[in-house]
């Protein structure tokens, strides 16, 4: 036929017909913007619309398919930076306060290696499964890994639905980049210069929040986006392609960021030049927030908090315990500006640890992210 | 049958600085073997290019069956039966030497190899020099030098060919392999082939030419029946003067013992210890077959290869087994392979000759130019070598002047042994005896001189007395007298009573 | 003398016979053997469970053709940095022109295999007719194409049929189906090489230019065999990659080209061209391949990787490189 | 049709090798002013001067350790691992300034002397050796530091990356200047230079001459991790912090600049100058791209093309050898 395959089912409206609509669940979702909302001073700011179901947890009901206690294949990113490595422990440290054994493979970042990951945990027959996606390519392995029964929970990030993965617990891009985005247009009264410094060329993360961003000051018609660059979440790239902004647009009214590291370069770069620093948006690293300590730097923050693996441990567990769970579980986490800033950072911690940070403590310390109080 | 198999008319070819060949004329007939005679650097390589399409003439043209040819590449002539071997082993090491053979012209069937056909056709040429038992599987840089050659001819043989050009293979060859490439000629050459030989060593052309033709820089200044040259007719037209290659008697050895070699036993070798003495001012000599271990006995002595036992001592001094080692006890070495080993043909004449010893020439690190070129100037004068100037780059030298600097380079350290190794080969006449002359002349100032050599003629006339070299052992020492040169063959063969 | 001289630098016969073993590629199967045992006995039921194994196995199967076509490349004297950035540029257009619709999946496959030959063919071009270095060359293609790709488009985009993704999880017994292509693949190789002049002419080339130049060989075809087969190769690992992914995305293949390299040194093929055995390179891939299974299967700690994988390549290829005769 | 070793055939080839990447400098110059006035602004120019002291003091390294005939892929590594040892050692904080920058000097030389050591005494290909130790570079950086490495580099270093001299120009630049002309006097001028030439072209006629050419590669393998270790320093000086983002990285800029300026990956030929050309030449080039805000891909294809162009331009192919090029083998 030259049909083309399940395009009716992609548009996901199949999963909303058997959708058992939660309201709780409903509410949490919108309000995970709504506290987005108010931490950045927005007047309009409505959720994408987003059906957030209940999973049918009897389905996926079992008992230790090993021994008496569960085994839970962790297809992780692995430790490529500080955000890695406090995801894949920050999971392994409340299996242990679980008693759940872990069979953890780490990706290093790379989808590809990834998808041979999960094939070679899929291989060891876990209870179930919980992939930090490191990008579309892994769906088809994931699909693969749900057909023999193994209930896949996704951890901060999104799949296609054809992946078919049971729940996703995650903080949305679109959340993120259009809020950013939204700060911006209201600190600019819809009106002004705007440069946008995204991370990987090519890697989801970045192209998601990218486009949230893209799609939101499109309704400003006035607010001009005069520049793309790419910053690969490097302070050191950051601030070099800064530098040339500031040469070859020495009027620009703010920067969109996606990451703390990227505004970090940016600070410096304005600082060096001695100019005032633009509006500026990323995640809340430590190092950012210090170094803007007692300057007049504006800026919005927000966080992808990597300890939200351990809630994605949990709805894996409740997925086998035959417990309700939501298959999109929208994680909240805080959101400031510079108003209120000062107080979150840490000096007895790591520069890269996004802050707050709800890790437990002797976590953070094991990890030598901060020092023991 | 054609007239002329394979000639030239008018071909002249230039390369920046030099006219290689200067509208060369030549016909050679099927059916005959026509030695191509010259001095290095007479043009006989380029000739051989162009006659094969590896090069193309500035003027003239290339006669192929009384036609006249374009050539674009190697294969056309291949394609219309004219099989080179270069003067430049071009054997692959890595390579069996069934596919060696057949490179080039593998037999195939539906675009797969046909693994009998080849086989045969293998054996068969292989079988035509001499070297029936030697097992198609083999690598063929397991080979030794000579056997490469014969398998390089093998391949030409195993061609259909209606002309073979063989440049210079007798140069590693001697004994019997050398007769069987003798007989394999003249074979060809009965079946109507054309056979274009050159060759430096002339007691050959009586036995094998019925044509040559002689160049001198590039141009011919001779050819007709080999029926009519003597070799001193020969030798006159290439240098185009007399030269004696009469040997007077060295002067007798008279200082003490300078090189003492102790039952010395080169890594890899399995031969019986050697044991050496060399007097200061004495030359010794090296005579073997090749791959008879003469090379390899020298460089064991300049510490370039190990010694599995057995030691060297300079002066009464024990020398350690490393270049260095033996550089700084004052043994140096004159490799066998000149562009390979000798030189660095990329660095200019000046910088060769100074990097042995780069400190003469430097201070706190800093080469001074000056002194570098006051160097040069010294070694030119010493040993007439002719280069435009110390900038020269060593590549645009001619053998004998690449030579020349080759030996120069070790004069800079004043060495109080000096280790030759076949430094005359690939070397015109008339730098041969300028050579001679500068090693007697080395010798009188009181170093101590080995050669090794595979010219005689050479060994004899040179030393005062010369080793005879059998599978990497000494088989016997010959001092100077008329008939020693019988005794060395005899040695070197093994057919000694 | 006419018999048969020692071996060149000819060394100790038991260094002789393990540069032997090496030549012949065996040299690299020794420590995956050893890898095997210490897996079995660390984890054998865990190693020797056919998921396991079909994991191997399929982890291999991309890494395999793009190391397979490096193999041809160095073998012909040459290096080909290209070969990564030429399987993402296919893997993304397979998923992104197929997108689902069935009919369009063989065309595309036969697409992608004729784009391959089309870059390698261009890398074969500048190296053979231009003239310039490989490495150069295959450098600013990795560039170059991996540009295309993002051009293409920058975020994970298209989808394969389901007949594909079928195909790259099918098995037959415990193998599962995109390594059969790398058997196939191995197999056509080997015929190339070792059954065809084209095959001989190779290494002719790869050993010594301008001898085989001299010999009547022609070296520009002989070269850009060689570069189209490296194309044709990526063209296919991209396919199974997009099969394997279901979706394209603009880095797939990133990075392949240093391990293919790494999988064909280790099995004893030397980069100078000329010399090489296909069993070697084979070995190579199935090391490499172990080690990613092994990490995670007895669950060394991640940040170990690198360290664990470093450690093993310089082991490797320290002990087996043959070094050339001087 | 020639081999191109005869006198004025060299000196033509050596020109070719200088005029290529000036011709292309000169290009992307006049491009960038048609396209981005703004780049002869003082601003983007002293950017510029940033980047080529940044590249090319890498690029330096490169150069040495080309003209054996080796390659180095391992000199991002070191520059990554050298970022992490100051903070981790100094923690922050000028007082130990000293001894982080001697361990990184140290942990440079180890790294120089493992390629070195491989490539020498094992006969790897450098390409392979120098990938496997940039591998373990960074795996042993990542299992020392746990996978996030992060910290403070010394405020005392900060002259170092974000200095400038005369108000003006950049220290980076001003340390490449002086490490170039370094590198220039003992390539052209000393002994150890001369040594550096002589291995590069022929490593057998250097050794039978007395030249250890084993202690000469060792040792360029060793300068260009030391220089890297220098890169290091200017480029964690410049940001002030370890930039986890850079140690995964594979940097080839070093190479991609020598090669651009014309040196050669066969060993022996190429100069300081083209060195520095080829680094001039794609500082250039990234920033304008920059500038131009063009895509990544773009900037991809650019970067390749402008490879293949350079070596192109440089009119020194890798010619199928004649005949004569080579004597036969005959031990
Ligand atoms: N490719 C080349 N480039 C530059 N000069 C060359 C080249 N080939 C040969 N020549 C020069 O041309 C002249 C003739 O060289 P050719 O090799 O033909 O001499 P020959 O008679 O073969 O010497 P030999 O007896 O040593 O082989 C020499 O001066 C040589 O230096
Ligand atoms: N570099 C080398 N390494 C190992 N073996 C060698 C080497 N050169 C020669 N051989 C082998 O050692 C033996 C002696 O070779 P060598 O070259 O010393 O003989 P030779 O008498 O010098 O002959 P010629 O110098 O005429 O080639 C031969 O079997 C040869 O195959
Ligand atoms: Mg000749
Ligand atoms: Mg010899």
């Amino acid at each position: 036929s030259t049909e083309q395959e399940g395009s009716s089912s992609s548009s996901g409206s199949s999963a909303a017909e058997d959708c058992i609509n939660a309201d709780e669940a409903q509410a949490e979702y919108t309000a995970s913007w709504t506290s987005v909302k108010e931490a950045f001073g927005l007047t309009d700011f409505e959720p994408v619309d987003e059906t957030v179901c209940q999973v049918d947890g009897e389905q996926w009901k079992a008992e230790p398919k090993q021994g008496d206690s569960y085994r839970i294949a962790f297809a992780a990113q692995g430790p490529t930076n500080s955000w890695g490595v406090l995801s894949d422990e920050a999971l392994k440290y409340h299996a242990k306060e679980l008693g759940v054994d872990v069979l953890y493979a780490a990706a290093n970042g790379d989808a590809t290696t990834q998808v041979d990951n999960i094939q070679q945990l899929t291989s060891q027959d876990p209870d179930a499964m919980v992939v930090v996606p490191m990008g579309d390519g892994i769906s088809g392995q994931v699909k693969a890994a749900v057909d023999q029964d193994i209930p896949v929970v996704l951890c901060s990030g999104l799949l296609p639905d054809s992946s078919g993965a049971v729940s996703t617990v995650t903080r949305q891009y679109d959340l993120l980049g259009s809020a950013y985005a939204e700060w911006i247009a209201e600190k600019l009264g819809g009106k002004g210069k705007v440069a946008i410094l995204s991370g990987l060329a090519g890697v989801p993360t970045a192209e998601y929040q990218k486009a949230a961003a893209e799609k939101t000051f499109a309704k400003y018609p006035d607010i001009k986006i005069v520049t793309t660059q790419y910053t690969q979440w490097s302070p050191t790239v950051a601030k070099t392609v800064a530098q040339n902004l500031i040469a070859s647009y020495p009027d620009l009214d703010a920067i969109w960021s996606d990451s703390g590291y990227g505004a970090l370069g940016v600070v410096q770069a304005y600082q060096e030049a001695g100019k005032a620093v633009p509006p500026i948006t990323g995640d809340s690293i430590n190092e950012f927030i210090q170094a803007t300590e007692g300057t007049d730097v504006q800026y919005a923050l927000s966080t992808f908090p990597p300890e939200m693996s351990s809630t994605c441990l949990d709805t894996a567990l409740d997925l086998l315990k035959g417990e309700p769970v939501l298959d999109k579980v929208y994680v909240d986490s805080p959101s400031f500006t510079d108003a209120d800033g000062a107080q979150y950072a840490r000096d007895d911690c790591d520069g890269g640890l996004l802050v707050p940070s709800s890790a437990p403590e002797d976590l953070l310390v094991d990890l030598k992210m901060c020092k023991a109080s | 049958m054609p007239e002329t198999a394979l000639g030239a008319r008018g071909v002249t070819k230039s390369f920046p600085g030099v006219r290689a060949l200067d509208d060369v004329t030549l016909a050679c007939a099927p059916g005959r073997v026509h030695a191509l005679l010259g001095e290095n650097g007479a043009g006989k390589s380029t000739l051989v290019r162009i006659l094969t399409g590896d090069e193309s003439p500035d003027a003239g043209t290339v006669v192929v069956a009384d036609r006249e040819t374009r050539l674009g590449a190697p294969r056309e002539a291949l394609g219309l039966g004219i099989v080179p071997v270069y003067q430049e082993l071009t054997v692959l090491p890595e390579m069996s030497v069934l596919d060696n053979v057949l490179l080039g012209q593998e037999r195939s069937r539906r675009g797969l190899l046909d693994r009998g056909a080849q086989r045969e056709l293998a054996r068969a040429a292989l079988a035509r020099v001499s070297l029936e038992d030697l097992p198609l599987g083999t690598r063929t840089g397991e080979l030794s030098l000579a056997n490469q050659q014969l398998v390089e001819i093998a391949r030409a043989i195993a061609r259909r060919s209606s002309v073979l050009i063989l440049d210079e293979p007798s140069a590693v060859l001697s004994g019997d392999k050398l007769q069987a490439l003798h007989d394999v000629v003249r074979a060809i050459a009965a079946e109507g082939t054309a056979v274009v030989y050159i060759t430096h060593l002339l007691e050959e052309v009586p036995a094998l030419a019925d044509d040559l033709t002689v160049l001198r820089d590039g141009k011919v200044v001779s050819s007709g029946p080999a029926t009519d040259y003597t070799t001193d007719r020969i030798v006159r037209e290439m240098v185009g003067r007399q030269v004696d290659q009469v040997f007077p008697d060295p002067a007798p050895p008279a200082g003490e013992v300078v090189l003492r070699v102790s039952d010395l036993v080169p890594v890899g070798s399995s031969a019986p210890p050697a044991h050496l003495e060399v007097r200061a001012g004495e030359i010794v000599g090296l005579a073997g077959l090749v791959g008879a271990g003469r090379s390899r006995f020298l460089r064991t002595l300049a510490g370039a290869r190990g010694r599995s036992q057995g030691g060297v001592d300079v002066g009464g001094r024990r020398v350690r087994g490393s270049l260095t080692g033996a550089i700084a006890a004052g043994v140096a070495l004159v490799p066998e392979e000149r562009k390979r080993d000798g030189l660095v043909l990329d660095l200019t004449a000046a910088q060769n000759i100074t990097l042995t010893d780069l400190r003469q020439v430097s201070s706190a690190g800093l080469v001074r130019t000056a002194r570098e070129n006051a160097a040069f100037d010294e070694e030119r004068e010493r040993l007439g070598i002719k280069a435009s100037g110390p900038g020269q780059p060593t590549r645009q030298l001619s053998g004998g002047n690449q030579q020349k600097i080759a030996i120069a380079k070790w004069l800079r350290v004043s060495p109080r042994v000096l280790l030759l190794d076949e430094p005359t080969r690939g070397v015109d006449i008339g730098a041969k005896s300028e050579i001679y002359r500068i090693v007697r002349e080395l010798a009188a100032s009181g170093m101590a001189i080995v050669i090794a050599s595979s010219e005689l003629a050479e060994v004899i006339g040179l030393a005062h007395r010369v080793l005879v070299f059998r599978d990497g052992a000494v088989v016997g020492e010959v001092h100077r007298d008329p008939d020693s040169a019988e005794r060395i063959m005899h040695l070197a063969l093994g057919t000694a009573s | 003398m006419t018999s048969v001289a020692a071996p060149r630098g000819s060394r100790a016969p038991r260094l002789a016979a393990f540069s032997g073993l090496v030549r012949r590629g065996g040299a690299v199967w020794v420590i995956v053997l050893a890898l095997v045992l210490a897996l079995t006995f660390a984890r054998g039921t865990g190693f020797w469970n056919s998921g396991n194994i079909a994991a191997v196995l399929a982890g291999a199967a991309v890494l395999g053709l793009v190391a397979l076509g490096q193999h041809v490349v160095v073998l012909g004297g040459g290096i080909d940095l290209s070969v990564g950035s030429m399987v993402t540029l296919t893997s993304l257009l397979t998923a992104v022109l197929v997108d689902g619709y069935p009919i369009r999946t063989v065309p595309v496959i036969v697409a992608m295999v004729v784009l391959g030959a089309a870059m390698g063919l261009l890398n074969g071009s500048l190296v053979s007719v231009a003239r310039l270095p490989p490495f150069i060359v295959t450098l600013g293609m990795l560039y170059l194409v991996s540009g295309v790709a993002l051009t293409v488009s920058a975020t994970p985009a298209g989808r394969v049929t389901a007949a594909l993704t079928d195909f790259s999880r099918a098995t037959l017994g415990p193998v599962p189906a995109p390594f059969l292509v790398l058997v196939a693949a191995v197999a056509a190789v080997w015929l190339l090489l070792a059954r065809t002049p084209w095959g001989r002419h190779l290494y002719a080339v790869g050993g010594d230019q301008h001898a085989a130049r001299a010999a009547g060989v022609r070296v520009r075809p002989v070269l850009l065999g060689a570069y189209v087969t490296s194309g044709v190769l990526a063209g296919l690992a991209g396919v199974l990659l997009a099969a394997r992914s279901a979706i394209g995305s603009p880095t797939a293949g990133s990075g392949l080209e240093l391990s293919a390299i790494t999988a064909v040194v280790i099995g004893g093929t030397s980069l100078l061209g000329g010399r090489g055995s296909l069993l070697g390179t084979v070995g190579g891939v199935a090391l490499l391949a172990l080690i990613t299974n092994a990490i995670t299967l007895l669950q060394l700690p991640s940040t170990w990787t690198d360290l664990v994988r470093g450690l093993i390549i310089i082991a490797a290829v320290a002990v087996f490189v043959v070094r050339r005769p001087r | 049709m020639t081999t191109a070793t005869t006198g004025s055939a060299s000196v033509l080839t050596r020109l070719s090798t200088v005029l290529a990447p000036l011709a292309g400098l000169v290009l992307v110059l006049v491009l960038a002013a048609v396209t981005t006035p703004q780049m002869y602004t003082p601003d983007v120019v002293r950017i510029v001067l940033f980047q080529v002291g940044i590249i090319g003091i890498a690029a330096l390294g490169q150069t040495l350790v080309l003209l054996t005939g080796g390659i180095d892929l391992s000199i991002s590594g070191a520059m990554a691992m050298t970022s992490v040892v100051l903070a981790v050692t100094t923690g922050g904080s000028d007082g130990r300034l000293v001894a982080g920058v001697l361990l990184s000097l140290a942990a440079g030389l180890a790294v120089g002397l493992l390629n070195g050591g491989l490539v020498v005494l094992r006969g790897v290909p450098p390409f392979v050796a120098t990938f496997a130790s940039l591998v373990l570079v960074q795996g042993v950086v990542i299992a020392w530091t746990g996978g996030a490495p992060s910290g403070r580099i010394p405020a005392g270093l900060s002259w170092l990356g974000q200095g400038r001299v005369l108000g003006q120009v950049p220290v980076p630049v001003v340390v490449f200047a002086l490490l170039a002309l370094a590198a220039l006097v003992v390539l052209e001028r000393t002994t150890a230079g001369r040594r550096v030439y002589a291995t590069g072209f022929n490593p057998d006629a250097a050794r039978l001459s007395g030249v250890r050419p084993g202690l000469v590669v060792v040792g360029c393998y060793v300068a260009s991790s030391l220089l890297g270790v220098v890169a290091g320093m200017v480029n964690a000086s410049y940001i002030g912090y370890v930039d986890a983002a850079l140690v995964r990285s594979l940097n080839l800029d070093s190479i991609a600049a020598a090669v651009i300026g014309g040196v050669a990956l066969t060993g022996g030929r190429g100069r300081v100058g083209n060195t520095l050309l080829g680094t001039v030449m794609l500082a250039v080039l990234l920033t304008w791209l920059i500038q131009l805000g063009a895509g990544a891909g773009a900037r991809l294809v650019v970067s390749g093309a402008v490879i293949v162009l350079a070596v192109f331009m440089q009119g020194r192919p890798v010619r199928i050898p004649r005949i004569t090029a080579r004597e036969k083998d005959t031990t």
